[in-house]
């Protein structure tokens, strides 16, 4: 900046402040982003990676049958124990389920390694509890709604 | 103060861990005399939480969410290089759908990890009201993915053999509002921003990153784009659909913090033009190849490189033919970024050395891996 | 209304043959009481308001919960969180000088609003030397900061410190020749005369040289209350906090008092001295007063709410290169349009 | 006996003529108290500090003889400008902000000799000295002439000074250019002429 043009240089800094006063201005004048969050609630995509649950047929029986394939592909060792119950075949239903939530990274793989489409992760997303063990959810825990009815 | 005649105590200033404007958790150890600041030495390893090696003990699709923890603000990056390599080892070919879904989340992202960039660095040179415009345009983004993959941030939706999922209905629009919406704005933060005197004053001519110097240190991406060298991965090993699509690689001959800013700033309007082609070009078709349920790539190695909105991401595989990676690396552009630092804050002032680290717009997740 | 008040009960204390200095001073006392409460409201109001334009500024709601849908009450539950909290003193603290620099912050702050004119004859003390003794005692606040950082033991309070301390000796000398052309102007340091020769002719903003006085007042307060872009003291994102970083709870409240009922006097005195204090139309002049207060107060928060902060050399500069010699220039050129 | 000093304290009371003595005393003793600290002080910084509270008292004793300009310039130039480009010295200057750092010469006796000496000397002055109280003068009046005077009879004691702080002024920036760049310390010692 050399001195002749310091005037121009001082005339056109203000100018530039301005035109920022006039942008925060316009946005002012728009309609605010915020959600209110615990009153209003965010619309939730139906796709939401959130808590895990677990579906029942149309007989109301749990479709998981224990076969472990969301076990072997979870990465983080979420799912760390699933039992089923003495039957062959079919009649196979899990007994013990165990999904830690605070392990999870909710990629979704389990779900998509289920051959039975007997889990899901639904758009629960506020997963909290007062100690770890409140993270850490039995299939009392993980049931979801029965066939037909909305999660 | 600098002549002989005075000494002035130099004072060692711990700048972080915690830190507003470490960008994470960064230390840096400040060598000061006044405000000047004569030594810096980047302490790392905060964040270290070994993906690496836990990658070692991981069958290859679940090594896909860890990468997604690395360079956090922009995890389709992590996972394409990732998924790349893979894909490479595999000599899978993934359909033209995918491609460009693809390609749509790549830009997606980038968009959303510069504008976290404006905000943050808006921020630190306290302009606050940028940061949450910034961040407000980035929420149209994380709904955009939201919508499509179910999680905002930690996507993991570039999968081995394609995407998790095809777009859901009223995406395309819905990104095709966003991309009419996206100049308009960058043309405020233009307004407000770029032009300000004072943000120039901040930002011209400091930090300055001699172009060989950079090269040298491995620089990639904006930051060495800044300093007018033209490299940009899309460019030069096109990916995925890029060969075909139109766009520019921006460079800026300044070397400075603004080169940086703006070469940022530009790249936001390329990333929407790209969208925009890719939006419209859209064939129809499946999104993901038939992909074993193990995968069990014949030995050997892969290098897959793309261009985060960092600079040059990558990853190298190396595979033993069991259904796990024998070793898994990867290059993370902020951490050549950050090896350079020192150089480029010698000389200055503790609130040039916030503008200097916030133009380089490092991520620690990736530094510390 | 001020003095005839304090006449009727002196005359009436006198001639019940009281000793008249007890009236003295519980007069003092009541009117350091009155500024106090004045102030600390003021305080709770700006606060609110500040939080309001902010998040008016930046597309967002700002408080909405406290005390109904606008959130008046934000500020009173946040003072009360504050005077609860634990008060901490640093390891390696210098205590007396930690435990004094607050209030020598404070203080001073509350007593430049004695000179304030909130109407015909309504200041708290119109002093002969009014203008002065606003300039001698802003220059005290200073030095709390300084001893705040000093005694604070941490690195970034002395950097914020060494700052406010280069900021504020670097901004006075503009301010103070922005003052001097309007004392030229009025003809004395009284504020009281100076609104009166606004009323005269005219407000001095109108008043041809003046509003390059008007200028370098505004500028330089806003570098007085250390706000964006001259915020350089307290940093957030170069110092954390600047000099009180290590403060907490009371503490930390004073430094926050002291730093809006500043923002506010700073906005009320450049209303007197520009924009003809209480006088207006229509409505009462204290109502005036606070309008002009209260509109330069929305000025300075919408700018600080949209620029960036300068650089501390860049502050020095722009004072010592810039300010100085227009203040200087403005001081010549209102010597000689009085004159002629 | 007892009685009629009562008296004479009650009228004193009554009147608030006993406010005039008393502030004064404890506007000395404001300047006395401090002063002796800040000699004595072992850490730098809290002798500077205890000079705040010596100007201030000053300031006050200006203000107790009518002289309100003074006592605001004497706020205005001491503890805004000096005092704060001292404490910013002892930061800036290394080591002197340590309190284990030795701030007391050798020369104690030397030092004592010489105050003694000064003491003397003003002392007698004070003594030879007739005083006598005029009317008070109104401040506006006492202002006014201050100006007339500087303007008038001592233009060039004025003049004088002005050069002088002008070669302050430049001086330092010499000084503070040196082989660096300028830096925001050069320019407070512009402060100090500057005011």
């Amino acid at each position: 900046m050399t001195r002749t043009n310091l005037f121009v240089d001082v005339v056109l800094s203000a100018l530039s402040i301005v035109k920022g006063l006039m942008v925060t201005l316009t946005n002012a004048l728009r309609p605010r982003v915020t959600r209110n969050h615990p009153f209003q609630k965010t619309p939730i995509p139906e796709v939401w990676r959130g808590r895990l649950v677990h579906l029942r047929g149309e007989d109301g029986r749990l479709r998981c049958t224990a076969c472990l394939a969301c076990q072997k592909a979870c990465p983080s060792h979420a799912i760390p124990t699933i039992q089923g119950d003495d039957k062959k075949g079919k009649e196979k239903r899990a007994q013990v389920y165990v999904w830690d939530a605070s392990r999870c990274l909710f990629c979704g793989l389990c779900v998509e390694a289920c051959p039975f489409d007997a889990i899901r992760l639904t758009r629960e997303y506020s997963i909290v509890g007062e100690d770890r063990a409140d993270l850490i959810f039995d299939l009392n825990r993980l049931l979801g709604p029965a066939e037909g009815e909305t999660a | 103060m600098t002549t002989g005649l005075t000494p002035t105590e130099h004072i060692t200033l711990n700048m972080g861990p915690q830190h507003p404007s470490t960008h994470g958790v960064l230390r840096l150890e400040l060598e000061l005399e006044g405000e000047v600041i004569v030594a810096c030495r980047p302490i790392i390893g905060y964040l270290h939480r070994g993906i690496e090696k836990m990658a070692e003990a991981r069958t290859y699709p679940q090594v896909l969410p860890y990468t997604d923890r690395l360079d956090y603000l922009s995890s389709s990056s992590n996972n394409m290089a990732y998924v790349q390599a893979v894909e490479k080892l595999l000599g899978l070919e993934v359909p033209e759908r995918a491609k460009y879904l693809r390609v749509i989340s790549l830009e997606l992202n980038r968009i959303a990890s510069h504008l976290v960039f404006l905000a943050t660095f808006a921020n630190d040179l306290g302009a606050t009201t940028v940061f949450l415009y910034g961040m407000r345009e980035r929420e149209l983004i994380m709904d955009l993915f939201s919508m499509w993959a179910g999680a905002r941030l930690t996507q993991s939706w570039i999968r081995i053999g394609g995407v998790g999922a095809d777009i859901p209905d009223g995406f395309v629009d819905q990104a095709l509002a966003f991309c009419r919406l996206m100049p308009k704005r960058l043309d405020e933060y233009d307004r407000i921003l770029t032009g300000n005197r004072i943000f120039r004053a901040r930002t011209e001519g400091v930090g300055i990153l001699p172009p060989e110097l950079g090269v040298n240190y491995g620089a990639s991406g904006p930051t060495l784009r800044g300093s007018g060298v033209e490299f940009d991965v899309r460019r030069a090993e096109p990916y995925e659909v890029y060969g075909d699509l139109d766009f520019e690689v921006v460079t800026r001959p300044t070397c400075d913090c603004m080169g940086r800013y703006l070469v940022r700033m530009q790249e936001m309007r390329q990333s929407v033009r790209i969208l925009e082609q890719c939006l419209k070009r859209l064939p129809e078709g499946e999104v993901r190849a038939k992909v074993p349920r193990v995968i069990r790539p014949p030995e050997g190695e892969a290098y897959g490189r793309v261009e985060s909105p960092r600079g040059e991401f990558a990853c190298y595989v190396v595979s033993d033919g069991s259904p796990r990676p024998a070793r898994v690396r990867f290059r993370a552009p902020s951490f050549y970024h950050l090896s350079v630092l020192p150089r480029m804050l010698q000389g200055w002032k503790v609130g040039d050395a916030v503008a200097i680290l916030g133009s380089i717009d490092i991520v620690l997740g990736e530094v510390d891996r | 209304m001020n003095a005839s008040l304090y006449n009727t009960i002196g005359q009436w204390w006198y001639v019940h043959g009281l000793p008249p200095w007890i009236f003295e001073a519980a007069w003092m006392v009541a009117m350091a009481a009155l500024v106090t409460v004045f102030v600390l409201l003021s305080v709770l109001v700006l606060v609110w308001l500040e939080r309001k334009i902010s998040a008016d500024l930046q597309s967002r709601v700002g408080p909405n919960r406290v005390g109904g849908r606008f959130g008046p009450l934000q500020t009173a539950a946040d003072a009360l969180k504050l005077l609860l909290k634990e008060d901490i003193f640093p390891a390696g603290a210098d205590r007396v000088v930690f435990w004094l620099a607050p209030f020598v912050v404070f203080v001073p702050s509350l007593m430049v609003f004695m000179v304030l004119p909130f109407g015909e004859r309504l200041a708290v003390n119109d002093l002969n030397l009014g203008v002065l003794f606003v300039v001698a005692v802003s220059a005290f606040p200073v030095i709390g900061l300084i001893m705040a950082g000093w005694g604070s033991n941490n690195k970034y309070a002395v950097l914020g410190a060494m700052r406010a301390a280069a900021q504020s000796l670097s901004y006075e000398v503009p301010l103070v020749l922005a003052m001097v052309c309007v004392v030229v102007f009025a003809g004395s340091l009284r504020v009281g005369d100076i609104v009166a020769a606004q009323r005269e002719g005219g407000w001095f903003i109108l008043r041809f040289p003046l509003q390059l006085a008007f200028l370098l007042y505004f500028i330089t307060a806003m570098a007085e209350v250390n706000r964006v872009p001259f915020d350089l003291p307290e940093a957030e994102s170069e110092l954390v906090a600047g000099y009180h970083v290590e403060y907490s709870g009371m503490r930390f409240a004073f430094f926050f008092l002291a730093e809006f009922a500043h923002l506010f006097f700073v906005s009320a005195f450049c209303a007197t001295l520009f924009l003809g204090a209480w006088q207006g139309p229509w409505l009462p002049p204290a109502v005036w007063f606070l309008l002009k207060s209260y509109a330069i107060v929305i000025l300075i928060m919408w700018i600080r709410w949209t620029v960036p902060r300068l650089r501390i050399d860049q502050v020095m500069g722009f004072s010592w290169k810039l300010l100085v010699p227009l203040g200087l220039a403005a001081v010549v050129l209102t010597g000689i349009v009085k004159v002629w | 006996m007892i009685g009629s000093l009562w008296n004479v304290i009650w009228n004193s009371v009554f009147s608030g003529s006993f406010w005039y003595p008393l502030a004064f005393v404890c506007l000395s003793l404001g300047v006395l108290i401090p002063a002796v600290l800040v000699a004595l002080s072992r850490n730098m910084v809290h002798a500077a500090l205890w000079l705040l509270p010596c100007l201030v008292s000053v300031a006050g004793l200006y203000l107790m003889l009518g002289a309100e300009l003074l006592a605001g310039i004497q706020i205005l130039v001491y503890c805004g400008g000096i005092v704060v480009l001292i404490l910013f010295a002892v930061m800036l200057t290394h080591g002197l902000g340590d309190p284990d750092v030795r701030v007391h010469n050798q020369q104690l006796l030397w030092g004592v000799v010489a105050a003694m000496a000064v003491a003397g000397v003003v002392l007698r002055l004070l003594s030879q000295e007739i005083w006598q109280s005029g009317p008070p003068v109104a401040v506006s009046e006492v202002t006014g002439r201050l100006a007339d005077a500087l303007l008038g009879p001592y233009v060039l004691a004025f003049e004088v000074v002005s050069v002088i702080l002008l070669a302050a002024l430049i001086g330092s920036i010499v000084i503070a250019r040196g082989d660096a760049a300028p830096e925001p310390g050069a320019d407070d010692s512009d402060a100090e002429a500057g005011e």
